[in-house]
């Protein structure tokens, strides 16, 4: 996906729990909602899954945004796994952006089973975000 | 009463700003009436406190300005200790003078208090400090009630609880400009005291109202 | 022990016994209290009725006026200067809206830092209850009056933070150590009309005759305030009550420092037990004998 | 104190209280101190304990397992020895804690070992604005109340390099660490010194599956920096030998202070202060902050 | 490696705006593709035929199905696979439906994107590993805690299935609440007459096993196999010689108020709560005995003709094991003493609902009178507050307690019927009367027995000249109302146990933030909890009635019946595993997991010729969350159907 900025599509990868935003990703689907297709969804059971060195391996693979969905805090299907990630994530967010590295490409969400309108919106702003940010330098040698 | 319910007046401006304003959440009222129950003065009500939060629920500015309801709360927050929604009742009732009064909505018959409370103000911005015998003069001649309370005040004098003159303080400057920063920042509505037309008004009003109690 | 005093508007006119008292009280306790130089009226009940900011400024501005007079705490006795001061203090600690504006009209920075406190809470916390036993001349046994709180020394709760919100008792102990028997009635907290002395008569009338009817009828000779405003109503509208309502109700209405000044052994007079409307001599010198006045 | 400590470790090992006994002994130099590791009473001779004594001892208890191990610590180190109790790498029964109260170690690098008479110590960072003198707990204290008035200067913000950097742009960070990485070898230094880097097999070197690119580039770097920084949060508690370490010089203290700095403000965690104490990341507060979550 | 790419058209749904032809060819440019197809609609039984009959013209032994989203037919695709003989977690599904042909309109870009998808799923097959379901031996014995109705109730029908059962209940007997109740609503049945034959019926049963006077210490272990420690709380009594002759408690003479009547009566310090006690054991209250205090008296001793008194016996504590646990604990009542305003539960004349019920018992304190406990007499108005703690979030909690509407109801009429002379008077926000009959009462106790309903709450009752003035308003006229009232009964509302967050913390079971139990679904998994094999029932989960108690009681029986009948527990094998070489024992995955499913382990080190201790993951128990994954260092710990490798090599193909 190198080549000049023209040609340029946003790469996102968005791990999305299984119990909650990839459900409601499943919803926007039946309700028909319309949403670029530049979001590329790796299924995970948990947000709690989500290891901080998958997002370093997206990042520095090219890929030009992350994007973690879970349950809202409470609902996890496994009562607690998005309070973890949400710790760790806070975490690895801080760190990113005193590494100078642009916080947009690495964002996190509540995206719940029900929430078909919520993901539509969600995927298009980041899209919209990142395509702003410009192509990820990482990866692209 | 009747009341077109409709999406503007459920969403009116009114609720919003008044929301805003006093930081209370109006829509969490669900009406047990427990203001109403404890309320000292509720007997003498048009509407019973929970009721005036009702109508503001359901949008109804003009009703609830023009109550007389409002006026008649004496801010002794008996209603908004016990509230079990933690609705600061009185704050809302203070909102609505305030509402009130800046819309000139104060009810015909409940002149005293609006009234009242713009000469004890007027009174501290001049003095300083309240300066009752100024006060209470002021209000029996403003509001057409010359004779309240005369009986009273020769015990008063003797009793030397009244003075005749004002207190001397050194600073009527300083209150002057907090009086007109706080209603510059306020927004709030700051008018004549001496209103000839109003208090024409007042005296007749009274006028009519001994002939009634005469006849 | 030392406080600024705010004593405010009513306390030099209609409360001059209040005022009087708590100075006596104090003096004769080595509480000493220094009165805030070119202190300003609080606003009441008006100002917050018309113009909340400026219900807010004015508190402040005497409570800075305070702290410029060092690092002490503000005493007032009135229960609606209390009240005023202690909801300014509030929102400059709890509302940063609300703080930024009022500094701009007071022109100074406060964050509600300075504690207000209320004489009762002084001399019940700071001073003590055992300490005042102590300095007491005499008791004033075989006294039995009705304590009464009104609205503003305790409600809202989280703002006067004083004494139980349903039940209070500050003054019932400080009753109770002087020797005085409260008797025990249900309305400590209920409303006088306070306000509306001069703009809802009526409603003032009927509200005091209520509690003067509960406090006889639960046999007390007198009663005991702490709020100027209080004291007004029950006291100079006595008669009126009495007129209105076909009541003869004859009951003293002190100023808790009043009665506290007496057990000191400090002279009535002094105390401005002249200034009562319903006098209260027949009912101290019979059952005491000491007071002349 | 050095004396203290020579009397204190003989008798150790006379009444075989202990196996061994790791302390510093000066280095070759005659300047330095170096790590020792003494199993008789003859070679305790050796031990010293001055301002020298830079190295965190802790990263050696595992070089010794199911020996009863007896350790000189200053309050710092103490702190990364109450983390591995934590994480269950060495027994409290098999480790006895001489604690030593600290004047505060030298910046090593700052040091020419050729003057000798050097005037001025220079301490390290670290140590400027260590709060503590004496530690949480020991076995054996050797105490020479003594505070070096330079050190703990009040006032002075242990934070300040981070913020001077969280005060820069986010392009211009980029560009910073973009340079300070840029120099990395890759020589895993700061892990091998780190007291708390003690994973069987990092994964830096595993390979099915790769985790980062093991090559000298950007993107290895700084995968590599970066997890580093996170299997520390939480757990770090600024002894500064990565730092120390890095041969090239990467302000390494400025990562670990940084998350230490946010796990403070965010979750009012702090590493290493006690045995009991959860794991950062293997727990959570339900009002953990989440304004960055949409 | 074979791996067959099956793309379905879903009808038009994919097809429509994905190209699955050229999604179908491109497939076999993958590395290990072997084959690959589309069909109409793939989950059909042709569909299937197609599969089953590729893998075994083929030798496929991985297969991709293009189709829709997983949670729709992966169960139907792995079972196809099983059929075909291959492993059927050896499947991917690539959903190419709701995340694509369903979102883009335009056929070219789907396409590219669901080819990126059938990518994606390739990936991962590459690395899925046969996997079989996990069997665990099951403990078949079921603990029930509390021995209310609804822990009797859960007894009785796990006694039917032939399991044994073992009661632990706190208090001296069984019974709980519904022990102190006079009638029940809305059918007005005596609560003792339909609960004493359903408390001898466990008393008599030889599954059940009740240990009363007794707590929970500990639980450990999971599903099939908790390991409970039980604390029997000294009883200074010897069960096995006492018969419940009654010499001791009649000559005891230690009096103190009774808890059972809540202080309207007295008891001595050797007890039975009451009469209809099971087991008719009484226990020794330690704090008032005189000779456990100061070793005068020793009266019971000398009465006992079994000598069965033992003033040195000790707490025991046994261990047990279960296969499952019903949780029973029931509610509390919420204290009234904080609400000043209707003085601070200081009036005697102020009273509960449940100082009401016992009032009401014939066989109660006062013999079945209505009387004002301040001085006895017959009380005449009584006023009845609803939501006294309940939807009060200022003073009590949030929540409705549901029930308290219909038994105020049950009082008024109960009143009418014990005083004729009596007019009670019910203040109500609202009235919640959803069950069968229940609406029907309320207005009968309206409209028959005159009971006069005031929708306001009150706001302040003080006492008066021997009598309560009740403050209150009726905003359905606009009246403030004050009546004079003899008495007045608080209805409270129903709160977790106090106890109740220890409880759950030994069990592992989450609570909200009133404490009570929160089940694993709202709606579909109502008496299940997210830690399997324990359940719930009763008002410890919400606040409930009778009827609805006795249901939940039945419904958590069922469930833990449903794992006891089964020879082995079965577990979906997707589980976290250990790789103990890499593992430091670091114990943080331990830390982080909210199951406990991870435990340690000694293994040999060779390399080091010594034990160490590392992690090892519970099959059972664990759920697959994968939280642990994340939280350890080394990547020790990994997930089987999302693991490491397979999430990293998608990246990767990206």
């Amino acid at each position: 996906m190198t080549g000049d900025r023209s040609e340029w599509e946003p790469k996102i990868v968005g791990f999305l729990c299984n119990w909650c935003s990839y459900a409601g990703a499943d919803l926007a689907g039946q309700s028909r909602l319309e949403y670029p297709p530049n979001v590329k969804i790796i299924r995970v059971p948990c947000s709690g899954r989500v290891n901080p060195l998958f997002v370093l391996k997206c990042l520095s693979s090219g890929v030009d945004g992350v994007l973690i969905s879970g349950c809202h805090t409470g609902d996890c299907h496994y009562s607690e796994g998005n309070f973890h990630a949400r710790r760790r994530f806070t975490i690895l967010r801080k760190l990113f952006e005193y590494l100078g590295i642009d916080p947009k490409r690495f964002q996190m969400a509540w995206v719940s089973a029900s929430e078909a309108d919520k993901w539509a919106k969600l995927v298009k702003g980041l899209v919209e975000e990142i395509r702003q940010a410009g192509p990820n330098k990482l990866g692209h040698r | 009463m009747k009341w077109f319910i409709s999406h503007e007046t459920i969403r009116s401006p009114f609720l919003k700003t008044l929301e805003k304003d006093c930081g209370e959440k109006i829509s969490h009222c669900y009406q047990c009436g427990k203001c109403s129950a404890g309320c000292p003065i509720s007997y003498q009500m048009d509407y019973l406190p929970n009721q005036i939060i009702r109508m503001v629920q359901l949008g109804m500015e003009e009703q609830v300005l023009s109550s007389k309801t409002i006026w008649l709360c004496a801010s002794c927050l008996t209603c908004t200790s016990r509230c079990p929604r933690q609705i600061n009742v009185a704050e809302i009732m203070d909102y609505l003078r305030r509402r009130a009064y800046t819309k000139h909505m104060t009810p015909p018959g409940e002149i005293e208090v609006p009234l009242f409370n713009k000469i004890f103000l007027r009174n501290i911005e001049l003095h300083g400090r309240l300066f009752e015998l100024g006060l209470i003069g002021m209000f029996n001649l403003l509001s057409g009630k010359f004779f309240k309370d005369v009986a009273l005040a020769p015990r008063m004098f003797l009793k030397r609880k009244i003075g005749l003159f004002p207190h001397k303080i050194n600073n009527s400057k300083e209150v002057k400009e907090i009086f007109k920063k706080s209603g510059k920042l306020g927004r709030a509505r700051r008018d004549k005291l001496w209103q000839p037309k109003l208090l024409f008004l007042n005296l007749s009003r009274k006028l009519i109202e001994r002939i009634e109690r005469l006849k | 022990m030392k406080y600024a005093y705010y004593p405010g508007c009513s306390l030099h006119s209609t409360a001059k016994e209040y005022d009087l008292s708590t100075r006596e009280v104090a003096k004769a306790l080595g509480i000493e209290l220094i009165e805030i130089p070119d202190w300003i009226c609080c606003g009441a009940t008006p100002a917050h009725i018309t113009m909340h900011l400026l219900s807010l400024a004015l508190p402040v501005k005497n409570i800075i006026k305070a702290r410029a007079m060092g690092s002490y705490e503000i005493v007032t006795c009135c229960a609606a200067c209390f009240s005023r001061l202690k909801t300014a203090n509030y929102f400059m600690r709890t509302d940063d809206e609300h703080r930024q504006k009022v500094e701009q009209i007071v022109g100074e920075p406060y964050k509600g830092e300075v504690k207000v406190r209320h004489f009762l809470d002084v001399l019940v916390n700071d001073f003590g209850l055992k300490n005042l036993k102590g300095n007491l001349v005499k008791e004033l046994k075989g006294l039995k009056v009705a304590c009464y709180y009104g609205c503003l020394l305790t409600r809202p709760p989280e703002i006067t933070e004083l004494d139980d919100l349903e039940d209070p008792h500050l003054i019932d102990d400080l009753m109770r150590t002087i020797g005085v028997e409260p008797v025990q009635w249900p309305y400590k907290t209920e409303c006088c009309g306070a306000s509306f002395s001069l703009t809802k008569t009526d409603i003032v009338l009927k509200l005091s005759c209520d509690i003067l009817q509960m406090a006889y009828d639960e046999g007390a000779q007198a009663i005991v305030v702490a709020c100027p405003l209080c004291q007004s109503n029950l006291d100079l509208r006595q008669s009126t009550i009495n007129k209105k309502y076909k009541k003869d109700f004859n009951l003293p209405i002190f100023y808790f420092t009043q009665l506290i000044g007496l057990a000191l052994g400090i002279d009535g007079k002094k105390l401005g037990l002249d200034k009562h409307i319903v006098p209260p001599a027949a009912l101290l010198g019979e059952k005491d004998k000491l007071a002349k006045i | 104190m050095s004396e203290e400590l020579k009397n204190k470790a003989k008798e150790l090992l006379t009444n075989k209280k202990v196996d061994l006994i790791i302390g510093y002994q000066r280095a070759a130099d005659g300047v330095l101190a170096a790590p020792c590791f003494i199993d008789s009473q003859d070679d305790a001779e050796k031990l010293i304990w001055d301002s020298y004594c830079v190295y965190n001892l802790a990263s050696y208890l595992k070089d010794f397992p199911a020996k009863r191990k007896g350790i000189v610590v200053k309050v710092c180190d103490l702190k990364s020895i109450t983390v591995l109790l934590q994480e269950n790498q060495v027994k409290r029964e098999e480790l006895l804690i001489i604690a030593a109260s600290c004047p505060g170690v030298i910046d090593e690098k700052r040091l020419n070992p050729l003057d000798q008479q050097a005037q001025e110590i220079v301490f390290a960072g670290k140590c400027k604005t260590c709060k503590t003198i004496t530690p949480a707990y020991y076995d054996i204290l050797i105490n020479e109340p003594q505070k070096n008035d330079k050190l703990s200067e009040i006032g002075q913000d242990e934070y300040e390099p981070v913020r001077k950097l969280e005060a820069k742009s986010i392009e211009e960070r980029f560009k910073f660490w973009e340079s300070e990485f840029s120099r990395c070898i890759r020589c895993y230094a700061c892990r091998q010194i780190c007291p708390l880097c003690y994973c069987p097999k990092c994964v830096a070197e595993q390979i099915t599956p790769g985790y980062f690119s093991k090559g000298v580039n950007l993107e290895g770097n700084l995968s590599w920096n970066i997890t580093r920084a996170m299997h520390l949060a939480g757990r770090c508690i600024d002894c500064g030998e990565c730092e120390r370490a890095c041969p090239v010089g990467i302000p390494l203290r400025d990562i670990n202070k940084k998350i230490e700095k946010e796990i403070k403000e965010l979750f009012k965690y702090e590493a290493g202060l006690s045995v009991e104490q959860k794991p950062l990341l293997s727990c959570f507060d339900k009002s953990d902050p989440e304004d960055f979550i949409k | 490696m074979k791996i067959g790419v099956f793309v379905c058209h879903c009808g038009t749904n994919i097809a429509a705006t994905v190209d699955v032809e050229k999604a179908a060819k491109a497939a076999l440019n993958l590395a290990k593709v072997k084959f690959s197809t589309t069909y109409k609609y793939m989950c059909s039984s042709p569909g299937q035929a197609l599969i089953k009959d590729a893998i075994k013209e083929k030798g496929l032994d991985r297969i991709v199905v293009c189709a829709c989203s997983p949670s729709l037919h992966e169960k139907t695709f792995r079972e196809c696979l099983k059929e075909s003989g291959i492993n059927p977690y050896l499947l991917e599904i690539a959903n190419i439906r709701e995340h694509c042909s369903w979102v883009h309109r335009d056929r070219e870009t789907a396409t590219r994107k669901a080819i990126e998808i059938m990518k994606l799923a390739v990936t991962k097959v590459t690395h899925n590993r046969p996997l079989e379901k996990t069997h665990m031996p099951i403990e078949k014995r079921v603990l029930v805690i509390g021995g209310g109705i609804s822990g009797i109730q859960s007894a009785i029908d796990i006694s039917f299935a032939k399991f044994p059962v073992v009661i632990v209940e706190r208090e001296a007997s069984i019974g709980g609440r519904m022990a102190r109740f006079d009638k029940t609503f809305p059918t007005l049945d005596c609560a003792a007459c339909i609960l004493t034959p359903k408390m001898v019926t466990v008393a008599q049963n030889k599954y059940v096993t009740l240990h009363t006077y007794a707590e929970i210490e500990e639980v450990t272990g999971h599903v099939g196999d908790f390991k409970v420690k039980i604390r029997k709380k000294a009883r200074f009594v010897d069960t096995s010689k006492c018969t419940g002759c009654g010499a001791c408690w009649n000559k005891c003479p230690a009096k103190v108020a009774s808890e059972f009547d809540l202080g309207l009566c007295k008891r001595t310090a050797i007890y039975t709560p009451f009469p209809q006690a099971v087991p008719n054991i009484p226990v020794i209250d330690r704090e008032n005995c005189l000779y456990l205090k100061s070793k005068k008296c020793g009266l019971c001793q000398k009465v006992c003709p079994f000598g069965a008194i033992n003033y040195q016996m000790q707490d025991e504590i046994i261990e047990e094991k279960f296969g499952a646990i019903i949780v029973a604990t029931g509610f509390t009542q919420f204290d009234h003493s904080v609400y000043g305003e209707y003085g601070y539960g200081k009036y005697r004349d102020v009273i509960t609902g449940l100082h009401f019920e016992r009032m009401a018992n014939s066989s109660g304190p006062t013999g079945g009178k209505i009387i004002r406990p301040s001085d006895g007499k017959v009380a005449r108005d009584v006023v009845f507050i609803q939501c006294v703690g309940s939807r009060d979030e200022q003073k009590g909690v949030s929540y409705c307690s549901r029930l308290c509407c219909m038994y105020t109801a049950k009082h008024a009429l109960l009143l009418k019927e014990h005083n004729p002379d009596s007019q009670a008077y019910v203040f109500y926000i609202d009235i919640r009367a959803a069950g069968k009959n229940y609406e029907e009462f309320v207005k009968k106790v309206q409209n028959e027995y005159g009971a006069v309903y005031l929708r306001g709450r009150v706001s302040r009752i003080f006492e008066k000249g021997g009598k309560l003035i009740v403050r209150g308003a009726d905003t359905l006229s606009g009246a403030q109302i004050e009546i004079k009232a003899d008495l007045v009964v608080l209805a409270v509302g129903l709160i977790a146990q106090n106890d109740a967050a220890k409880l759950a913390q030994m069990l592992h079971i989450p609570y909200d933030q009133n404490n009570l139990f929160t089940e694993a679904h709202p709606k579909l998994a109502p008496v299940e909890t997210i830690t399997s094999g324990v359940f719930l029932t009763g008002a410890c989960q919400s606040p409930k009635d009778i009827p609805d108690t006795v249901a939940t009681a039945s419904a958590a029986s069922v469930k833990a019946l449903g794992l006891l009948v089964q020879d082995q527990l079965e577990k979906e094998p997707l589980v976290a595993r250990v790789d103990k070489n890499l593992c430091s024992g670091c114990q943080a995955c331990i830390k982080a997991c909210s199951f406990n499913a991870i435990e340690t382990k000694e293994v040999e080190d060779r390399a080091l010729k010594r034990k160490r201790t590392v992690a090892e993951v519970i099959e059972g128990v664990c759920s697959g969350c994968g939280n642990c994954t994340a939280v350890c260092r080394m990547s020790a710990i990994d997930l089987e159907g999302f693991s490491n490798r397979q999430i990293m090599e998608e990246i990767e193909v990206l």
